[in-house]
């Protein structure tokens, strides 16, 4: 079992016919995803590694049945394409693409509340049922089966985590980066909502990191309706307040909020143990499967 | 990007925003003849940005020729908080009896943009915001709609905004919202706003920050000259290379991809005692060019006394990392500093085999990499 | 008994301090309608023969509980106030205003259908439960209290209507002008639901004219869900194909729909006789009620 | 409000549509020298607002001057369809190889926007919604959104355009609509869109109407010079006076208030017998003076043997009318067509009262009314 993903999945590259939507479109068919579609306009007709490409995403549901949107559309055009994989009603819609304008993620954040797809990211790796399918850009070869749910800010911190995890011979149901713009489409919460739901996860392992609110939200929510024991991780302790680092999430504005401390406190609050570092998780949720 | 008061207020007054007169200068004669076309009193505005501009003697009132003089010269040149005034706006002087904020910035947690209106202007809004939230009416705006007049009279009346002036303020925050949204801005506040004893309202500042992301469609805003990145000149120097990066107070230099993974080493390096010396993203899908770029950087930070490397390869693919290490490092004849390098992920075999061991130390994982630097570091200090 | 508005009514009328606002706020209270507050932007802290005004329709709500709002606002800031009505929450929003531009009629329509707030009109002479309260400008002799609920798209076509029922001594229990224009918020529909759901409402009028097809899809609503007795009138079956007449609304395309003939029909299918003449409708409605 | 050819074709031009080469003229010498500029062959178009113009003479190719003052000579002045041509557009003449359709209204039933694409353009698109509806590609547009470029591609693929010239019918049909939301238009409509070997788009004829609510806001639209109303003069008149008015073929004038109560009163004209001569709505709360003229309009009409006036007052005042039709019938030595009339509502005794029984006849029901006026209309008949 898995959450979002599974071997059923059917996909829809955006953007197949570019440098990076082709790449990872075979990395994603070597990994076993069943991408049946393309989509990009005006190249409709085409073929990219043997994938049909269509000129709409619509035409690539109505021919090919695709439930499922990758996203690897240049920013300029991203936030149209999102919304196109919305009008979709696609199940799912994973934006990859990074640098998209803030003021098109509003938008895009408007429409979804209006529609019934769930969208990851954009800025995001993707996510992964190991052994089944992955949906974007994360290495594969890191991942193994198994019954631990993870969900992740931050593209490499997951892979560090991830690995950390699998040298210990702890699989994983699925794996999922949401990304770490100012606005995404699912955010901890909902992916804790998803593995909490999902019976054959059995632990969770949430990475998070400096900025916004996000973490002491899911720290809420873990408190008041999540069973499955949850393992924290908390990136950027020792980031000087008032300082961006990367991630347009990660800007520690010094009142207090936002700040490491605030967030492994609420986690703690919360019963969920935080790593002070990845290896320190994976003894966490070493414990919570013995 | 962050425009400068004198941009803004253009982008502002073009708008209909009503802004005082005013003229730039970049000499004291300049500043001098501005103000006599003005009348004065003028202020003299050093065009920087920093906040506290005022306090830190950049802001100067003056009410004739000499003291304009006077103020031109004290100002222009002048090192502010590390940055180089080389010009300064020369303003007409607005009488007021109160000062309003108003603004508009995306508010992350609701994912949209949000309208602010206080009557506490002229002061550290941040300030305000945390010691009297109350004091700041705030009206969320729907995207797809855009600021619907009714709501910039809410905001305006919600804060308190005298009647006699409430159209107007509602006037400005229509037309700065409008701003924001045609702009691409991130935020676009004016503080003070200022209202005069005639009931009339006049921009006194003007701030305004462009999405980055953003430029691209933007051309007339990207085309205007950005300030020379002021402070730390290795920070200037990551500007450069387009990297993300911040100087910390430290001796671990510490070279990444991802921000969390970044972070994440630099915890690390606290964690095993040792102190980062920076923070320092490549990127996704680096190439072998910027690694050596990136190794330029913290070598050039006379502070670093070790370095690690730690790349966990999905787009970014070990070999291309290894060979900008390799390349990096070969042009000396000898190591300025101890590299320890981790690869994982994408291509991490093929790095290691690439990586020429005699120029760096290899470690299989995180932790090891990164106690491996802090020993390095601390042989260094203890030297 | 009666639907959506009664002596309970809060009402506060946006745009009380003009010509048409204020004559007819006064109208209304002598009708014996609660009106509570006005709104007018800048104008707050004046009063308009007794009534409050407060500067937006929030303050009037906050400070008077109003739950309901008729708008007599100039049709250029028209759609502006139907927002702040539809932003205040309020359970009723009633726009007499004649002459909003139909792309802000378009926008409203977008975020009704993002709140609970019922709009009735624009450009209608807003509804009337005889004895207890009136919102909008219908003349309030003509009417008296009854069991039969009356529909309809036009002003002065709604009072003959009334006028042949009162004169028989059949009183209504709310008369409700849904008005002319291309867009508008509750339809035939919506106001045939509330009549049926009314245990007062014994028997139901419908007034409709030609354009549009609103009255062919009351009509297939009648036939699916309406138990209660409906007869109908449909003004303009000696109208000219093409021509336009006065309503928006009114203008026949001649390509079928939208004809009298047509919805004519379709009533009939449904099983609702159609008056030749306003007297025949309360002929019609006699009989149900005999 | 209905923008000519000429209008329209500026506004779209304007907004970076393509569109043919093109001069207006109103004189054959005009004519000719916009030809010889343009360069042959040319499209004399009639500029007049009717459907059909081609077949009713009102466009013709030329290849020449002398074809061309021929045809300037035939268009111009003619009458066509009760409207006197007294312009022309001399068009570049397009070879093409497809005629598309793009346009955006409003949709009614659904309350939004709607745009639509065909590949069946250069045709009556009526005659095509009827008979072939699928070949009409629609998409409905969010109007808080605005028309998502998806959305253009969208509508355009499943018109089935050929993809070669897909891009630039996307960007008309987004540029279309952005027009349409900028200028309150009710419609919008290019037909046909030419698409040439070259696999270029033009607009060919261009079809814009503005909503006539929304002109206050529209002030460049609402200076445009308007057609000189053709047709009926009685039309004309009652766009003069602000009426609602359409003139029909019967013989009892008919004026009251409100489109459902005056359609109503013809309908009950038709029931019992007579015809009615006209639409005449006064709009609601009409004064004296307004009510005066409608009178004029109806006495004006030759076809009239009678009148009935029909008021419910809401707004109306049952008083203000009556004084109407006392001023109105006052001046008259000999009351010209005998007029019934009926007044309900708001203030209806006391204009019961102050109405003059010697000049018009009073009834109690709008039934009595009715049969009354065509009562009196058949005995005018019968003499």
């Amino acid at each position: 079992m898995s959450v979002l993903v599974d071997d059923d999945t059917r996909v829809v590259v955006q953007g197949i016919t570019g440098g990076e939507g082709k790449f990872h479109a075979e990395q994603m068919m070597e990994y076993g995803t069943n991408v049946v579609a393309g989509a990009v306009p005006d190249k409709g007709g085409q073929e990219v590694s043997g994938v049909p490409v269509y000129d709409t995403v619509h035409e690539a549901v109505d021919e090919e049945n695709a439930d499922t949107s990758v996203i690897f559309v240049p920013p300029a055009f991203a936030g149209d394409a999102i919304f196109e994989s919305l009008d979709s009603e696609l199940d799912l819609a994973v934006a990859i693409t990074e640098g998209i304008p803030t003021q098109d993620m509003a938008r895009v954040n408007k429409r979804l509340s209006e529609t019934e797809t769930r969208l990851i990211g954009p800025n995001c790796p993707g996510l992964i049922t190991p052994g089944e399918a992955k949906l974007g850009i994360l290495p594969g070869n890191i991942f193994a089966e198994g019954n631990v749910g993870l969900v992740s800010r931050s593209g490499t911190l997951t892979y560090q985590v991830v690995d950390s995890l699998t040298n210990r011979g702890i699989g994983q149901t699925t794996a999922i980066g949401i990304g770490g713009d100012p606005i995404i489409g699912t955010d901890f919460v909902d992916a804790l909502e998803l593995f909490e739901d999902d019976p054959d996860t059995d632990a969770i392992v949430m990475c998070g990191e400096i900025g916004g609110e996000d973490e002491e939200e899911a720290a809420a929510f873990i408190d008041e309706y999540v069973d499955t024991p949850v393992a924290g991780f908390i990136a950027g302790r020792t980031a000087p307040p008032g300082k961006r680092m990367g991630h347009a999430g990660a800007i520690v504005s010094g009142s207090g909020t936002g700040t490491a401390e605030s967030k492994i406190s609420a986690l703690n609050d919360a019963g969920v143990p935080v790593g002070d570092t990845p290896e320190e998780v994976a003894d966490h949720i070493e414990e919570f499967l013995a | 990007m962050k425009l400068h008061e004198y941009q803004a207020k253009t982008v502002f007054a073009d708008a209909g925003i009503p802004t005082p007169d005013s003229q730039l200068a970049s000499d004291v004669d300049g500043v001098v003849s501005a103000a006599e076309e003005i009348g004065y009193p003028v202020a003299v505005k050093a065009q920087v940005q920093v906040g506290g501009r005022g306090k830190a003697g950049g802001i100067k009132l003056v009410e004739d020729a000499d003291e304009a003089r006077e103020a031109a010269d004290s100002i222009l040149g002048m090192d502010l908080k590390g940055y180089h005034v080389d010009r300064v706006l020369v303003e007409e002087a607005v009488d007021f009896v109160n000062e309003l904020y108003v603004g508009i910035t995306m508010d992350r947690g609701e994912g949209k943009p949000v309208a602010m209106v206080s009557t506490k202007g002229g002061v550290n809004i941040e300030e305000v915001a945390e010691e009297d939230p109350d004091a700041i009416a705030r009206e969320h705006i729907d995207p797809s709609f855009g600021m619907h007049p009714y709501q910039a009279r809410k905001a305006v009346y919600d804060a308190g905004v005298d009647q006699s002036v409430a159209r107007d303020v509602s006037s400005v925050l229509t037309t700065l919202y409008q701003l924001w949204d045609d702009k691409d801005g991130a935020d676009a506040e004016i503080n003070p706003l200022m209202v005069t004893a005639d009931d009339e309202v006049i921009a006194a500042d003007a701030v305004m920050n462009i999405d980055e992301d953003a430029l691209f469609r933007q051309p007339e805003l990207a085309e205007m000259e950005e300030e020379a990145a002021g402070g730390d000149e290795l920070e200037q120097k990551a500007d450069e290379y387009g990297f993300d990066y911040v100087r910390l107070d430290g001796n671990v230099g510490i070279i990444g991809n991802g921000a969390g993974l970044v972070m994440t080493t630099l915890d690390l390096v606290d964690h095993y005692g040792g102190q980062p010396a920076n923070f320092l993203d490549v990127g996704g899908g680096a190439k072998a060019a910027r690694i050596a770029n990136a190794l330029d950087m913290v070598f050039s930070d006379d502070n670093v006394d070790s370095v690690v490397f730690n790349i966990f390869g999905g787009i970014t693919r070990g070999d291309e990392v290894a060979r900008g290490i390799n390349e990096a490092l070969e042009q000396f004849d000898e190591i300025p500093k101890p590299v320890v390098v981790r690869l994982a992920g994408t291509n991490w075999e093929e790095g290691m085999e690439i990586l020429n061991e005699d120029l760096v130390t290899v470690e299989q994982t995180l932790e090891d990499a990164v106690q491996r630097a802090v020993e390095y570091a601390g042989e260094v200090n203890d030297q």
